[in-house]
């Protein structure tokens, strides 16, 4: 367990944030998750990079051990991605919660269904 | 000089032109940078066909970076096929974007808009352009990004969950992509595709890259709205502005099933069963499904644009039927069904938006008897609905009859008569379209509408002629698929 | 001389007028409505016979114009069907109907000169489309749907059998065959779809009548007409149409003989002359294929000119119905004239196209000694006289009762129309000899001979008997009979709520021994219909969800 | 039988009568054995009409309803 004490936490991080997603129906609680399942991705990139004993990595003489560095600016990447993801999506949801009233998808679900199918049955909606 | 940088320009040009168009901040200046910008776009494009169709793979190196280090871009015969797609596609939305944005999104964010179409199109070509597993990740979120906020500017509340949903099942999916390519990393060491296919060669039944290739296809078959991975794409295509929706149903979807090929049969293979996993069977099931299951449900909707947007999942189910035959004429068909689709979808809603634009309404309810007031809109629509269904004479009966081949080539012969019997659903919806608009008598809303404006019927007659034109004259578009399907399969360029 | 008329087919000219119809106006559209079909007529005779123009189209080699004997036949039918169809249907006001109608008849064209199977089938699609909106137009949208679903079935069965065929052969030539194989009988069962052989004939009677006065005309010419020529091409000789045509000639009378609705007796009389024809093409002997083509032939003429009349009288008097009819022979003597002579040749009355063109069927039956199918067709002949040359005219024209209309004549065009078709059936019925650059092979046959006609004379006179004896009987009366269409039309309105009522007993017995199991079913088949109705309205977990399955599938999967 | 049936009815059999006459003065080309005898299409069609009509009024008493059809 502790051997693999890092792979365990990016599963842990990534099962807990997709079930948030899965099974929370207030629109926050689901981008919370959602940031949660993207960090797993940032341990999952970062931690194989470094290495016991390595250190910065920087050139120069006696330093032949050091951390692979493309991990990290690809995760700064994927963290800027997220923060911008995380960013649209609260937005989205102050204008739902405008325009709904709740941030809760079941109470919007209703609304969805509206103007659906039946040719004559269908009801106006805003 | 300009013509060795011609693969960045290809998504350095619509940036600049988003960047331009944000800092414009007038709505007609904005439109004119977009339209100058998609136009250079296309110019890039086809320019870079026709060197790919002379000389084969263009490898071009951001700042001259060795791959191993650096982004490696890569077009293929494949990628400009996309590419070239994607470009006229975007060109022509720009046309139509100007009046029928005017109509449906307030004045302030007008430039907003075109800041985002442009940034849609760049990420969307640079998914086809690169060569870089984790830099299509990027280019995959920056499409995404813009289509989100596209998705929620459109009129109606009903587009704030729309694109909600979407952000939730976009970003899930790109996620999954990133975890997959991750894995990847951690065996070979390399991000480069050419590179990750050299060194994947000595690591065959290593169980990392199974997971890999798991993540890496439910989250592209995500994007892709795969069934039953589909349910945020009709909501989405349904309540966007209609000229979103216009370049979204044409290319977003396309481009990902770009990105599925790629992996499917570039970097695992082209045997694209890996392990024990059925990879082909799985998808001719998911394929199936699609192609009935979404498509039923389109003949109940009542709002034309719905209808369009489910008939679209049930058409990417051919396109990744195609995929899943794996054999030439299949993916011939596959890849051809793509270009086919995504041309007359284009028509599609190009005309409903138009339709909105005089009507005000995409209910089927209202639209009686529009045909006589918009009949050159209609018209339109009719052509698209026809290439819907297969109709002999139009590009839809060419891709499915290479499908149809690809079938009977594959040994599945029931396959074959699925492929046909679908269309008997999409005769039943788009034959509810055509019997409303054009044979009940007209409706109030209809008797007061006028045809749409010449700036709206331009591009949706350009694609709907297209899409008569490739079903008669089909060499162009077959041989541009075919040569993509031969460097997919692993032949020459 | 084929490439100096490059693509200009006959089929072309019509489909591309058709197209442009809806663009002029006025007294310009009624030119073009009618300037066509003289073009694609003319056209069918200027071009000279032999193999057609070879297109490559993706690998194909198609021939979409290879004028031979037999495309002329067919050609000179649908062009002149096409003609008096156009003049009769001057005054029609929907421009969606003359058009539809138009392109209608040009892919008829389109498959008589169709030289390989890909043109035939692309030419067949168009046909269906063409005719579906021509009884569109008229606004029954049901009966619309019915008849293109039935029609898109065909052509789902005809393009699977013909992408096997051209699988297993490698091209796409037209080329004589027996079904043998799955695929052949695929290509066999979307044709006879169109021919309205059973189980499938009751489209015909459905569909056809539900168009508008002038539009039935259009329809009674083309779609089994092109089958049976698509017959003679593919399968001629094949012993399965020798039962197909008789069971088809013997439906067609049963149903003519009951039915109420001149429009519908005369859709059920296509279905039974066809009968005919297949019989003749399940011979399969020179002899017997042309006389199909001439059967084929003289039944556009007389059944348009038939349909003419019926239009006429549903436009004088908005009814078609036998037992509302009568006594309009005195209000519409042109009309009344124009219903006999269709009538008569429907009949095979001597002197009459018809005449001409049954006299080759049973000849070429008499030379083949099919000795079964000629004694029966013999008998269905006697029959169809029945309803058409005495029951029709009787009730609809002769009798005294029913309300008589004010004598309103047709238009002029209408007129011209009927004197048109009346004109040539009766020319080809005097100088059957006319045919004969035509249809070279009916030379030997005896037609205008003393024997033959007495034959003929007495067949019909014995029926004229019957007829007086039974009248009673064969009155009209209002309803319908029941056809197989009631499986699709009315069964399952039927079935559900029996089946209902059926099971209530036993769901409640079961309700009691596995309540949640089977609540949570129905839970399940309720949530799906809606699902349906409401499809891709999910929560987001819902494909959150999904996602995740299909993941942890994939992994197991892979890990076993 | 009202009396213009009947004089319809008498008027046509003597026409087939005199028909069934001709046909002895001509030369019949039979291709069956029975084709060919004079008056064979006199009572071949008597037969065949009435089997008809048997036969059509037999299926109208089994499918023949007086309503019309649900959707027409």
């Amino acid at each position: 367990m502790t051997a693999h004490f890092s792979q365990s936490a990016t599963i842990l991080l990534m099962v807990a944030g997709l079930y948030i997603v899965i099974a929370r129906g207030n629109m926050v609680k689901k981008l919370i998750g959602l940031s949660m399942f993207q960090s797993s991705v940032y341990l999952l990139y970062i931690l194989p990079g470094k290495l016991i004993g390595g250190t910065a990595p920087i050139l120069g003489a006696g330093y032949s051990v050091y951390a692979n560095p493309l991990p990290h600016v690809l995760i700064l990447t994927a963290i800027v991605v997220g923060v911008a993801t995380l960013a649209l999506g609260l937005t989205l949801v102050v204008r739902i919660k405008e325009a709904f009233g709740t941030i809760e998808e079941d109470e919007i679900a209703g609304d969805m269904r509206s103007d659906g199918s039946k040719p004559g049955r269908g009801r106006k909606s805003a | 000089m300009i013509a060795s940088h011609l693969p960045v320009l290809l998504i350095i040009v619509p940036l600049l032109g988003a960047v331009l168009a944000a800092l414009s901040r007038h709505g007609f200046v904005a439109w004119l940078v977009a339209l100058l910008a998609s136009a250079a776009t296309m110019a890039v494009a086809f320019a870079l066909l026709w060197r790919v169709q002379a000389e084969g793979l263009i490898s071009y190196r951001i700042g001259g970076w060795a791959p191993e280090l650096g982004i490696e871009y890569r077009i293929d015969a494949v990628s400009a096929f996309i590419v070239v797609l994607v470009s006229a596609i975007a060109f022509l939305t720009m046309i139509y974007a100007r009046r029928s944005v005017l109509a449906e999104i307030s004045a302030e964010r007008v430039a907003w808009f075109y800041t985002m179409l442009l940034l849609c199109v760049a990420g969307l070509l640079g998914i086809a352009a690169t060569g870089d597993a984790f830099n299509a990740f990027v280019f995959l979120e920056v499409s995404s990004l813009a289509t989100y906020t596209l998705i929620a500017l459109g009129r109606d509340r009903r587009a704030l969950v729309a694109a909600y949903q979407y952000l939730i099942v976009g970003t899930i999916g790109a996620t999954l992509y990133v975890i997959g390519v991750g894995l990847i990393y951690l065996s070979t060491g390399t991000l480069n595709i050419g590179l990750i296919v050299e060194r994947l060669a000595s690591l065959q039944g290593s169980r990392a890259l199974t997971v890999a290739e798991a993540f890496i296809v439910v989250g592209i078959a995500l994007k892709l709205a795969l069934f039953p991975l589909h349910a945020w794409l009709p909501n989405a295509y349904a309540y966007a502005p209609s000229a979103a929706t216009v370049l979204l149903a044409s290319t977003a979807t396309k481009v990902a099933v770009y990105l599925l090929a790629r992996y499917l049969f570039t970097v695992f293979g082209g045997d694209i069963d890996v392990g024990a996993i059925p990879i082909s069977a799985i998808l001719i099931g998911l394929s199936v499904a699609a192609m009935f299951i979404p498509s039923a449900a389109a003949i109940f909707q009542n709002d034309v644009k719905r209808i369009l947007a489910l008939s679209s999942v049930g058409q990417i189910g051919y396109i990744t039927l195609g995929l899943a035959l794996a054999n030439q004429t299949g993916l011939t068909g596959g890849l051809l069904h793509l270009f086919n689709h995504a041309l007359m979808k284009g028509a599609a809603f190009m005309a409903i938006g138009a339709v909105v634009y005089r009507a005000g309404t995409a209910r089927l309810d209202d639209l009686s008897g529009i045909g006589r007031t918009m009949p050159w809109t209609v018209a339109a629509l009719t052509i698209a609905g026809l290439a819907l269904i297969g109709v002999p004479g139009t590009s839809g009966f060419v891709s499915k009859y290479y499908l149809i081949l690809g079938a009977l080539e594959a040994g599945l012969g029931w396959l074959a008569i699925l492929i046909v019997a679908s269309s008997l659903l999409a005769v039943l919806y788009v034959g509810r379209i055509v019997e409303v608009v054009w044979f009940r008598e007209p409706a109030a809303v209809a008797r007061e509408c006028r045809e749409a404006p010449l700036e709206l019927l331009l591009p949706m007659w350009i694609l709907a002629g297209a899409t008569i034109w490739f079903g008669i004259d089909a060499e162009w578009p077959v041989g541009l698929a075919a040569s993509a399907a031969r460097v997919l399969l692993g032949g020459a360029p | 001389m084929t490439e100096s008329f490059g693509p200009l087919s006959p089929a072309l000219v019509l489909i591309v007028a058709g197209l442009l119809l809806p663009l002029v106006r006025g007294w310009l559209r009624n030119a073009l409505f009618l300037a066509a079909p003289v073009a694609a007529l003319a056209l069918v005779w200027l071009l000279p016979l032999g193999p057609g123009l070879v297109v490559d189209w993706l690998g194909l080699g198609l021939v979409p114009l290879a004028p031979d004997q037999l495309a002329r036949i067919f050609g000179t039918a649908f062009g002149i069907a096409a003609l008096a169809g156009a003049l009769y249907g001057q005054s029609q006001e929907n421009v969606a109907e003359k058009a539809a109608a138009l392109i209608y008849a040009g892919a008829a064209q389109g498959i008589a000169f169709a030289g390989d199977l890909a043109s035939l089938f692309v030419f067949w699609e168009v046909m269906a489309i063409g005719s579906t909106v021509v009884i569109w137009s008229n606004g029954d949208t049901r009966a619309g749907l019915r008849y293109a679903l039935i029609h898109v079935l065909g052509g789902i069965l005809l393009f699977a059998g013909i992408a096997a065929e051209v699988s297993a052969s490698g091209s796409v030539a037209l080329q004589a065959v027996r079904a043998d194989s799955l695929g052949r009988w695929l290509m066999l069962a979307g044709i006879l779809v169109n021919a309205g052989a059973p189980p499938l004939s009751a489209w015909v009677a459905d569909a056809y009548p539900k168009a508008s006065w002038s539009g039935t005309v259009f329809l009674s010419a083309f779609t089994t007409k092109a089958a049976v020529l698509v017959l003679i091409r593919l399968f001629p000789g094949e012993p399965a149409l020798l039962w197909f045509g008789l069971a088809m000639a013997v439906y067609g009378m049963v149903y003519a003989l009951l039915e109420d609705d001149i429009r519908r007796l005369l859709s059920y009389s296509i279905v039974g002359q066809v009968g005919f024809m297949l019989v003749a093409v399940g011979l399969g002997s020179e002899l017997a294929l042309a006389a199909a083509a001439l059967h084929a032939f003289a039944h556009i003429l007389y059944k348009a000119l038939l349909m003419m009349a019926a239009g006429a009288i549903l436009k004088a008097t908005g009814e078609t119905r036998l037992s509302a009819l009568g006594g309009l022979a005195a209000a519409m003597p042109l009309v009344t004239a124009a219903m006999l002579v269709g009538a008569f040749s429907l009949a095979a009355v001597p002197l009459t196209a018809g005449f001409v063109s049954k006299s080759a069927i049973m000849a070429a039956l008499a030379a083949d000694h099919a000795g079964l199918f000629w004694f029966a067709l013999t008998a269905v002949s006697a029959g169809s006289f029945l309803y058409v040359g005495l029951r029709l005219p009787w009730f609809a024209l002769f009798r005294p009762a029913g309300k008589a209309p004010e004598p309103r004549d047709p238009a002029w065009s209408m007129k011209a129309a009927m004197a048109l078709l009346c004109g040539a059936i009766l020319a080809i019925g005097c100088f059957p000899s006319v045919l004969v650059p035509l249809v070279p092979e009916i030379s030997g046959v005896a037609i205008l001979t003393p024997d033959h006609v007495l034959f003929q004379l007495q067949l019909l006179v014995a029926a004229s008997c019957i007829f007086v004896m039974v009248l009673p009987l064969l009155r009209p009366r209002a309803g319908s009979t029941l056809d197989v269409d009631w499986l699709w039309r009315e069964l399952p309105r039927k079935v559900l709520p029996a089946w209902a009522r059926f099971t209530r007993p036993g769901r409640a017995a079961l309700a009691v021994l596995e309540d949640p199991v089977r609540a949570r079913l129905s839970a399940f088949s309720r949530r799906f219909a809606a699902e349906l109705v409401n499809a891709a309205n999910w929560r987001t977990g819902q494909i959150a969800f999904w996602a995740t399955t299909l993941i942890a599938a994939y992994v197991l999967i892979a890990a076993l | 039988m009202e009396r213009s049936r009947r004089l319809a009815l008498m008027a046509l059999l003597v026409v087939l009568a005199l028909l069934v006459v001709a046909d002895f003065f001509v030369e019949d080309h039979g291709s069956f054995w029975i084709d060919g005898t004079p008056g064979f299409a006199a009572w071949f069609g008597l037969v065949g009409a009435a089997l008809a009509v048997v036969l059509a009024q037999g299926w109208g008493l089994l499918l023949r309803r007086t309503e019309e059809r649900a959707d027409d």
